[in-house]
């Protein structure tokens, strides 16, 4: 808590990130609380404008837009955060038993992830979301996207680990008996921690990005609403041609407050979490 | 045969050839190459690996503790190969022979109290089962090193300064009562006024324990104050060995160079000028010279760059070098001083 | 009449990380002079100050590093005036042509990326009114032949020169433009000895041909004996002895200064070296008083109630020390 | 002849592992699609409701024996290895018998000239106004760009895509509503058709480029801050070396991370394209992708992901052999 | 740098001043710019015969057949053939007399022996289109003279005409002089065209986005020239702009002159917004309302508890079409009770006839209590909310009868509730429980480009989730929603053409014959045509065994399809819910006289092989 309250005294960025991510959590947690089935249609007249009482105006189909938006805010952080954490723990998994074991396996972990990092990712989604149509919700869309996202950041906390590997006090940790899965949790993940954090969110935003890419293509469960199958009904009942700018705009305004809001957020923690920054901290 | 090898620790005939760059794309240097030594754990000696960076002798030191596996070649540490042991027996060894290395802020995770170390080579070691029961442990080596545990206690390594903490990484490798300490340059990163400090605490260490230690330094006035025997090494070769007296009237003229190149602290013996082919190579790249010092040798002869030298006995030492030919032994194999 | 002359600086590095503050006291109300036609030792073990008391000297201030007080005064030709005064363009046209600097850890400090001729020419063409190509390169290769390198080198890039050649390119570099003043912050550590002997030379000779002034920084006596003139010993963010270097060497009066030359070990002398006790202080927090006094073994009630100044002794040489004065 | 052996050989290895292995797992993964190529076709003769229900089943199973579904998947992926040896990629299946070749012939040149350039140029941009914005990072106008660029970043490309057509080409009718070239106007070195070209490329290049380059943008930003505490960099500010020159020096030292990204980012030409095709309505290989996968037609797919795989490993193994001209570290060691 | 920049705009403005849409030479207010649904996957390939080689749209510019019905006006034309086709008593002999003085594009004189190669060509090589049927019916083909030819077939079949006989499309017919030459059909590509119709080929984007046809010199030479009289326009330019909003834009500004469909909300925009846009109403409910198909809910009959008539009953009745229409389609086309499409056309023949007998059907609601579920009082209720709204709507019953068809089912959740529980279902909690007690839960399967179909079923949706099932909407490309129907794996879908929509004739038969038993294939094969619900009736069997045996214009045949109606209906195989519509749009800034509700001279479809006789029509504005 403190920590929280330092980052947001001492980084601007932070702060901003904060500030977005927690708007953003509060939609999220808002949608739990809806005053009213908020994707029953017709509960409201159609296409108004923002006003008091719907603060984000309502659609074509007579939904509140702000607390459909609730929804698929929450779906979206859902597909976002459980991709990003599969990915990432795949991604560190594979990335460490490339770094850690070494020789002929790395090699061949290696040459895998090259491949993976060159087949193109969005036809293979499609396909799948294809495939999966009818069994796609948040969870199994998270888990597709958590699926096709590890080549790439296994790759890079391979590198990592390879130079962690190397350090002098791995030595030392050596010498003093421990085990290599001593050393991994005890020594070189808090070193880690900084970017497994930064590139989390950069996972997260990935996935939400790809979902939205997606649902906007309409490959995505539509009766979910999430940030994406929002804009594809926007988008459905032409707002734009229609000039009701506040449908169209207030998921592409949740997501550019989330993607800018996670990204603020990650370059703040990780610059926390820096080892650099860190030791500054444990200094007397 | 076996039972003298019993107590030793033997460097047969190591190679080691890294491949360097990532996948498939490598590029093969010989960090070392074809070197044997002998050390007599019993005799409790320190013996020094000099060198110029790049010289192979942290590699070598490496090979020694086993983190790296040579090429070619084998060590044996009491008659067993170290990189075919068992899981038990590696720890054994680790226990036995520890190491302490060149930069002592790097030599622990700096987001981790120092002190952790200490207890946990004490408790993996089965020196104690807990923490408590490591305290006189701890206490004892640390009074070794000439500290206390409430000195360090609850400090993180960048709250130390780099002797208090070479002293605490030594602390931790005398732990476990180890016969033979490799030291990686332990006071290169030290302090001026810190510096004799550590070199008088390994002699020490050295006289009263009989402790082994395997000194490596480019610090050949250091290494002359602390050590009994030295290896010279050039590009990955040993050129001269023998006692550390070598220095004072070296054989091999890359030694001879080492020795006039080291500044004295008095102002009235400034160093000679220096001809500068000695210093810069004539070629951008190794050069492909048999003899390794051919490029530069003052003292070259045609046979040097066809012909690698091979190892003479002269005067109690090895020299690898052409000029002794006539003069020393021919050396066959193994070493033996 | 100095060239340089620093007067009561005080320079602190302030860090504020999320909240956590610290000051480290680097540079803590130091006055000297740098003459003209001299090498300066500045002496003094890591975190002493001595680099960054040169940085300040140079005028290379830059956050966390602060000036509070104090004054560097630059002085010849007429022109006299403080560097923390001067404006950005001034400070420009002093740099290279006035005062160049050798820094610390020269294995990084060439573009990796930039062949050694092209790194000559960027940092020539600010200070060169009309930028002739050819006639650049000629200065060059003439002050490369003066420094004993090829002018091969100049279509070379910086990997593909031993550290040695490095350190060579990088000393050519910083005098290419003739300096009155050159600053070399630990120019021989990471080198290896033999190359380290050669750097010593080039310097001496520059020095001598061009009779200007060079400051030099290390750590290590050896090389202050070899090549300074003058050296002043810094300890804990102040300089506690200044002398010629005979001086310091045959006569050293401060304990520290003593502790430092006796403590240094020598080929064919096995006799019992004694090391300082203690550690030295943080200098975020140094102790009150004289900075020496908890690790001086004569050190009595004084030196821990007031700091001791820097009082001439004999000619030229000067020390802070309550037991002396 | 060493660099040959230690260098360049084993990186030939391994982009024919790496296209062996991407293109195995492409011909596996659309055989589990749930759409049967041979029924696509049938359903859509079906909504002409003029042939006769015998008649069609017959239809359906000629057609599954000319397109060699019947067999068994081993049979058909060594067939398709050997056809692929041959540079034939097969019949597309949605479009039989055209050849996947054909189809992908077609559109080919215009998702790679406006994909490569708008890639290239996106990454150009995106280094080039990073590096800017690092360098003068205490400047407001470079605090303002990072704020737009950010905000743009998240954008979902359709629409972006739409606004700018909407304002681009609707209310303000400067450019082209659809197509890659005006109507009528054949290929041929003529400004006419050059300046077609570009008019009809303009837009929906300006949408790759808004929308790449922000990751571009925000990387590049971050490398510059890393290079610019790099000793060289400092010293070469501490001796006055002018501003466009360190500049330069930041541009240059970052290239070598950022081309690896670029070449791996290659790989979007065929899938990023995707969007924009449709949006603007651009003849390229992007919406036939999308096609291909929702008809089925698993030749095409795999023939377009064969030259995805192909292209991004070959852009990789280019980037790799031109290391040595970017980084004179490798060049001679 | 900056340098290549000024340069570059430079250039990028020269460009803007030479920007126009046409090509030099081609005149835009001699052009008539058409929408091109889609973009051609495979440009210049005009081989129709195979299987993926047919494309709509130029269909009727450059290909011909023999005969035609107008789809709106249902008149029979005889193109290629001068008279309609002569059978002999027992259907095995058909006899086509050709036109005379019709010339392929080259100039070759249009024969019998160009049938008769067809018919040929087509029965010899496997995998082409109409191979199989002309292998299944053709004995014989005969040249009796020039223009004349026989066919004589393996079987009775009096409809053997309809293969040539063209509502969207039907056989074409291949110049001889052109594919005798051809050794492999399914490689040829037919490129550049040799035309029967009254356009040839002139250019086309290679990547398949527009494709221009110019009228041919000798126009009057082709059966549209003999029909018409009349040149039509000199050019015709078909464009695929993209996504809706491109093309909303494109005829906007006058880029585009026909436009084939929208979806109500673009629709409503460029109606409201473009001075010269009109649609086949000049206002309310401006959509063409006789496009011959419907929109129905079906159930797959073998899955429980679809299989229960009560159930599907209930299901329909729980449903309230007046909301349907209000809110998801905007009031623009008809309910539609029965399975066939309420066009103009058909309303006549069998809407309305069938009205009383909808009025007196009574359902067995528990034993011994009746229910009538017909309302015909909803044309009525949903006049009134379009006055709401402020459209203009006629007082005359039958004008609102025609706008808004006969009448639905009532809105009887009450009776739904009675009939559920009939069979053991419990409402708990608001929410239906299966007789086993689980939750009822079930979903529909539906493709979101198929706009209304999409929207009433969203609707559905609703309707039934208010009343207490759990329905859940699965939304699905084209290709895997066809894939899902033909395997029947589904449970209830929105799939087109089920209960079987007619040409503009009476003639039922061609588009129900796939019900019968013999084509049944249970749940989990493949199903390729009609039958996709899995029905099995001897009841059906009859009738189409009987309509079969007799001539398409047998009175009889007339009756037999009423039956068919009725049987449908009373068992509520599938929920029909409305008629379909076109959302076609003119642009009237260089073009007029289109098909119109004012002016209902032809079919609006252009992408109809038979809009051939329509596009002649067309009238310059003069507008430059």
């Amino acid at each position: 808590m403190k920590i929280i309250k330092d980052l947001f005294k001492y980084d601007k960025r932070f702060s901003v990130g904060f500030i977005f991510v927690v708007l953003i959590l509060f939609m999220a947690i808002l949608s739990f609380f809806p005053p009213y089935d908020p994707t029953i249609p017709h509960t409201f007249p159609r296409d108004l404008s923002p006003s008091l009482k719907h603060i984000l105006g309502t659609n074509s189909l007579g939904q509140d837009i702000f607390w459909i938006l609730t929804i698929a805010v929450r779906n979206s952080l859902i597909i976002g955060g459980i991709s990003a954490v599969i990915s990432r723990t795949l991604a560190i998994l594979i990335g460490s038993l490339a770094g850690y074991l070494g020789g002929r396996v790395d090699r061949v972990i290696s040459t895998v992830c090259d491949s993976f990092v060159v087949i193109p990712r969005l036809p293979l989604l499609i396909l799948f979301a294809f495939i999966f149509r009818g069994f796609l919700n948040p969870l199994s869309m998270a888990i597709l996207l958590g699926f096709l996202d590890w080549a790439w950041p296994s790759k890079r906390y391979r590198s990592q680990i390879l130079s962690l590997k190397e350090s002098e006090f791995t030595n030392t940790a050596r010498f003093s008996g421990a085990y290599t899965l001593e050393i991994i949790a005890e020594e070189h993940m808090p070193f880690l921690l900084s970017y497994v954090v930064a590139d989390s969110i950069s996972g997260f935003i990935w996935a939400i990005g790809m979902e939205t890419s997606l649902s906007v293509l309409g490959l995505f469960d539509l009766s979910i609403p999430t940030l994406g199958t929002t804009i594809y009904w926007a988008n459905y009942y032409k707002s734009m041609l229609l000039g009701i700018w506040w449908w169209i705009g207030s998921p592409v305004g949740a997501l550019i407050i989330t993607v800018i809001g996670l990204y603020l957020l990650s370059v703040g923690l990780g610059d926390f979490l820096d080892p650099k920054v860190r030791l500054q901290r444990l200094s007397k | 045969m076996s039972s003298m090898n019993g107590s030793k620790l033997v460097v047969n005939g190591v190679t080691k050839i890294f491949k360097m760059g990532s996948g498939f794309s490598r590029i093969n240097i010989t960090a070392v190459k074809d070197i044997s030594l002998e050390i007599d754990l019993a005799k409790g000696e320190i013996f020094t690996l000099a060198g110029e960076s790049g010289s192979g002798k942290t590699t070598l030191s490496r090979i020694i503790l086993g983190i790296i596996e040579p090429t070619y070649g084998k060590v044996l540490y009491r008659n067993k190969n170290i990189f075919a042991m068992k899981r038990n027996e590696r720890r054994q060894f680790i226990k036995e022979v520890q190491v302490v290395s060149q930069n002592p802020f790097e030599a622990f995770n700096p987001l981790k109290k120092v002190e952790s170390y200490l207890f946990k080579t004490a408790i993996r070691f089965g020196l104690a089962r807990d923490k408590k029961g490591a305290i006189p442990h701890v206490e004892k080596a640390l009074k070794a090193v000439g500290l206390s545990l409430a000195e360090i206690n609850d400090r993180y390594p960048n709250e130390l300064s780099g002797g208090q903490l070479q002293r605490v990484a030594i602390a931790r490798s005398l732990i476990t009562q180890p016969s033979m300490i490799v030291a990686d340059e332990p006071v290169s990163m030290i302090d001026a006024s810190l510096r004799m400090s550590i070199i008088n605490l390994i002699k020490q260490l050295n006289e009263e324990s009989k402790i082994n230690f395997i000194y490596i330094t480019h610090d050949l006035a250091t290494a002359y104050y602390v050590s009994h025997k030295i290896a010279i090494m050039l590009k990955g070769e040993v050129v001269e060995l023998g006692s550390i007296d070598l220095l004072t009237e070296p054989l091999h003229p890359y030694t001879e160079l080492l020795r006039t190149s080291i500044p004295e602290p008095d102002p009235d013996k400034a160093l000679e000028a220096i001809d500068k082919e000695l210093v810069i190579s004539k070629r951008n790249f190794d050069s492909d010279f048999a003899c390794k010092f051919a490029d530069r040798c003052p003292s070259k002869m045609k046979i040097c760059e066809r012909e690698e030298p091979k190892n003479y006995i002269v005067n109690g030492r090895i020299v690898k070098c052409h000029m002794y030919s006539n003069k020393g032994i021919k050396m066959t194999n193994s070493i033996q001083i | 009449m100095p060239i340089v002359s620093a007067k009561n600086l005080r320079a602190y590095y302030i860090v504020d990380v999320y909240g956590f503050k610290r000051t480290v006291k680097a540079v803590d109300d130091i006055s000297m002079e740098i003459n003209e036609n001299e090498i300066l030792g500045l002496a003094g073990e890591s975190g002493c100050g001595k680099s960054t008391l040169m940085k300040v000297l140079l005028g290379l201030v830059i956050a966390p590093l602060k000036v509070l007080n104090g004054q560097v005064i630059y002085s010849f030709n007429g022109f006299e005036k403080n560097i923390f005064e001067l404006s950005e363009k001034e400070l420009e046209n002093l740099k290279w042509e006035v005062f160049s600097y050798i820094p610390q850890g020269s294995m990084n400090i060439l573009n990796p990326t930039r062949k050694i001729g092209d790194t000559f020419f960027d940092f020539m063409e600010p200070h060169m009114e009309k930028f002739d190509k050819k006639y650049v390169r000629e200065i060059i290769i003439q002050h490369l032949g003066n420094l004993d390198l090829p002018a091969e080198i100049l279509e070379s890039f910086p990997h593909q020169l031993s550290g040695g050649m490095k350190q060579r390119v990088t000393i050519a570099l910083a005098t290419i433009l003739k300096p009155r003043i050159i600053f070399a912050d630990e120019p021989t550590t990471a080198l290896d000895v033999v190359v380290q002997r050669d750097v010593i030379q080039l310097l001496k000779n520059i020095q001598k041909n061009s009779k200007n002034t060079i400051v030099l920084v290390t750590h290590d006596m050896a090389i202050h004996a070899n090549l300074a003139t003058r050296i002043a010993v810094m300890y804990a963010g102040k300089i506690i002895e200044i002398a010629q270097t005979k001086d310091i060497f045959k006569n050293p009066l401060h304990p520290y200064t003593k502790y430092l030359i006796s403590s240094l070990p020598k080929i064919g002398d096995k006799t019992y070296k004694k090391s300082i006790p203690g550690a030295p202080p943080s200098l975020a927090n140094p102790p009150e008083g004289c900075r020496f006094h908890p690790r001086c073994p004569e050190a009595k009630k004084e030196c821990s109630e007031s700091v001791p100044e820097l009082i001439e002794l004999e000619t030229g040489h000067k020390v802070a020390c309550f037991r002396i004065n | 002849m060493n660099l040959l052996k230690s260098y360049i050989f084993p990186r030939l290895v391994q982009w024919v592992i790496v296209i062996l292995i991407g293109t195995t797992v492409t011909f596996i993964i659309p055989r589990f699609s749930p759409v049967n190529p041979v029924d696509v076709v049938m359903a859509s003769l079906a909504s002409y409701q003029t042939t006769d229900p015998q008649a069609m089943l017959k239809l359906k199973e000629s057609l599954e024996d000319m397109m060699g579904l019947n067999e068994n998947i081993f049979v058909q992926y060594f067939k398709f290895w050997g056809r692929l040896l041959k540079g034939d990629l097969g019949p597309s299946l949605a479009r039989f018998p055209i050849p996947v070749i054909r189809v992908i012939g077609n559109a080919m040149p215009w998702t790679i000239s406006l994909l490569l350039i708008a890639t290239i140029l996106g990454w150009l941009l995106g280094m080039v106004l990073g590096t800017f914005a690092a360098y003068y990072s205490h400047k407001s106008w470079s605090k303002i760009l990072q704020v737009v660029i950010m905000a743009l970043y998240p954008v979902p490309y359709y629409v972006m895509a739409l606004i700018l057509l909407m304002i681009f080409a609707y209310i303000f009718p400067i450019f082209p509503l659809f197509g890659g070239v005006g109507i009528g106007l054949k290929p041929s070195l003529s400004l006419n058709f050059i300046l077609s070209v570009i008019k009809h490329g303009f837009l929906p290049a300006v949408s790759i480029i808004l929308v790449s380059i922000g990751w571009r943008f925000m990387s590049q930003r971050a490398l510059t801050s890393t290079l610019l505490s790099s000793d060289f960099i400092v010293y070469a500010r501490i001796a006055g070396v002018r501003n466009r020159k360190i500049l330069f020096y930041l541009f240059r030292n970052s290239l070598l991370p950022q081309a690896t990204d670029l070449a791996l980012s290659l790989g979007g030409i065929f899938s990023g394209a995707l969007i924009t095709e449709v949006v603007f309505s651009y003849p390229g290989l992007g919406q036939i992708l999308y096609s291909a996968i929702l008809q089925g037609d698993y030749n095409l797919v795999i023939g377009i992901s064969v030259f995805s795989i192909i292209g991004v490993a070959t852009g990789a193994l280019i980037i790799d052999l031109l290391y040595p001209f970017l980084d004179p570290r490798i060049r001679y060691s | 740098m900056r340098k290549i920049f000024v340069v570059l705009s430079l250039l990028l403005l020269l460009s803007l001043a030479a920007f126009s849409q046409l090509p030099p030479g081609i005149p835009r207010n001699e052009t008539l710019i058409l929408d091109q649904i889609f973009r051609y996957s495979i440009p210049h390939n005009f081989n129709v015969w195979t299987p993926v080689g047919i494309t709509p749209t130029r269909q009727a510019f450059v290909f011909d057949t023999l005969w035609y019905i107008d789809q709106h006006t249902g008149e029979w034309i005889n193109s290629l053939a001068a008279e309609p086709p002569k059978y002999n008593d027992d259907f095995t002999q058909m006899i086509v007399k050709l036109r005379e003085g019709i010339y392929w594009s080259d100039g070759v004189e249009f024969t019998a022996d160009d049938l008769i190669f067809t018919v040929e060509y087509l029965k010899a090589h496997e995998g082409l289109v109409w191979n199989a049927d002309f292998n299944a019916y053709v004995d014989k083909v005969e040249k009796l003279d020039k223009y004349t030819v026989k066919f004589t077939l393996k079987e009775p079949y009096p409809r053997f005409h309809n293969l040539f006989t063209a509502r969207y499309n039907a056989c074409y017919i291949m110049p001889k002089h052109v594919w005798e030459k051809v050794e492999d059909p399914g490689s040829f590509d037919f490129f550049p065209p040799v035309s029967l119709g009254a356009y040839v080929y002139k250019d086309s984007d290679p990547s398949g986005y527009w494709e221009l046809f110019e009228r041919r010199e000798d126009w009057q030479r082709t059966s549209v020239g003999v029909i018409t009289g009349k040149p039509g326009p000199k050019y015709i330019l078909t464009i695929f702009y993209g996504p809706s909003e491109k093309k909303v834009m494109a005829m906007l500004s006058n880029e585009l002159d026909v436009l084939m469909d929208l979806d109500l909300e673009a629709f409503k925009a460029l109606i409201r917004r473009g001075k010269y846009v009109r649609s086949w109403y000049k206002d309310f409910p401006w959509a063409y309302p006789d496009e011959i198909d419907m929109r129905n809910l079906s159930f797959n009959l073998e899955k429980y508890p679809f299989n229960i008539k009560d159930v599907r009953w209930a299901l329909a009745l729980a449903l309230n079409i007046i909301e349907l229409e209000e809110n998801y389609v905007g009031g623009i086309s008809r309910v539609n009770p029965i399975p066939h499409p309420a066009t103009t056309y058909h309303m006549k023949y069998f809407h309305i006839p069938l009205k009383p007998w909808l009025e007196q059907l009574e359902i067995e609601v528990t034993p011994g209590e009746k229910f009538k579920p017909f309302d015909s009082n909803i044309p009525f209720e949903l006049a009134k909310w379009a006055r709401k709204q402020g459209y203009k709507v006629p007082d005359d019953p039958d004008k609102v009868i025609e706008m808004f068809g006969i009448g639905w089912w009532k809105y009887a959740p009450d009776v739904a509730t009675k009939l559920l529980e009939k069979h053991g279902f419990k409402k708990e909690n608001g929410k239906w429980l299966l007789p086993d007690g689980t939750p009822w839960k079930f979903s529909i399967i539906v493709a979101p480009d198929e706009e209304d179909a999409f929207r009433q079923t969203m609707w559905a949706v609703d309707q039934w989730k208010k009343f207490g099932i759990d329905v859940s909407m699965i939304t699905l490309e084209r290709n895997p929603f066809y894939a899902k129907n033909q395997t029947g794996d589904f449970e209830c879908t929105t799939a087109w053409g089920v209960g079987g929509s007619p040409s503009a004739s009476l003639d039922k038969w061609p588009y129900i014959n796939g019900y019968h038993s013999r084509f049944y294939k249970p749940t989990g094969e493949t199903q390729t045509l009609q039958n996709i619900i899995r029905l099995k009736d001897p009841e059906v069997d009859r009738i189409i065994d009987e309509m079969g045996a007799i001539s398409p214009d047998d009175p009889k045949s007339y009756e037999l399809t009423k039956d068919w109606i009725k049987l449908w209906t009373e068992n509520m195989w599938t929920i029909v819910l409305t008629s379909f519509k076109k959302m076609i749009t003119y642009n009237e800034y260089y073009w007029t006289n289109y098909p119109t509700a004012e002016n209902p001279y032809g079919q609006p479809l252009y992408w109809f092989m038979g809009s051939r006789f329509v596009i002649p029509h067309f009238e310059k504005t003069g507008r430059k």
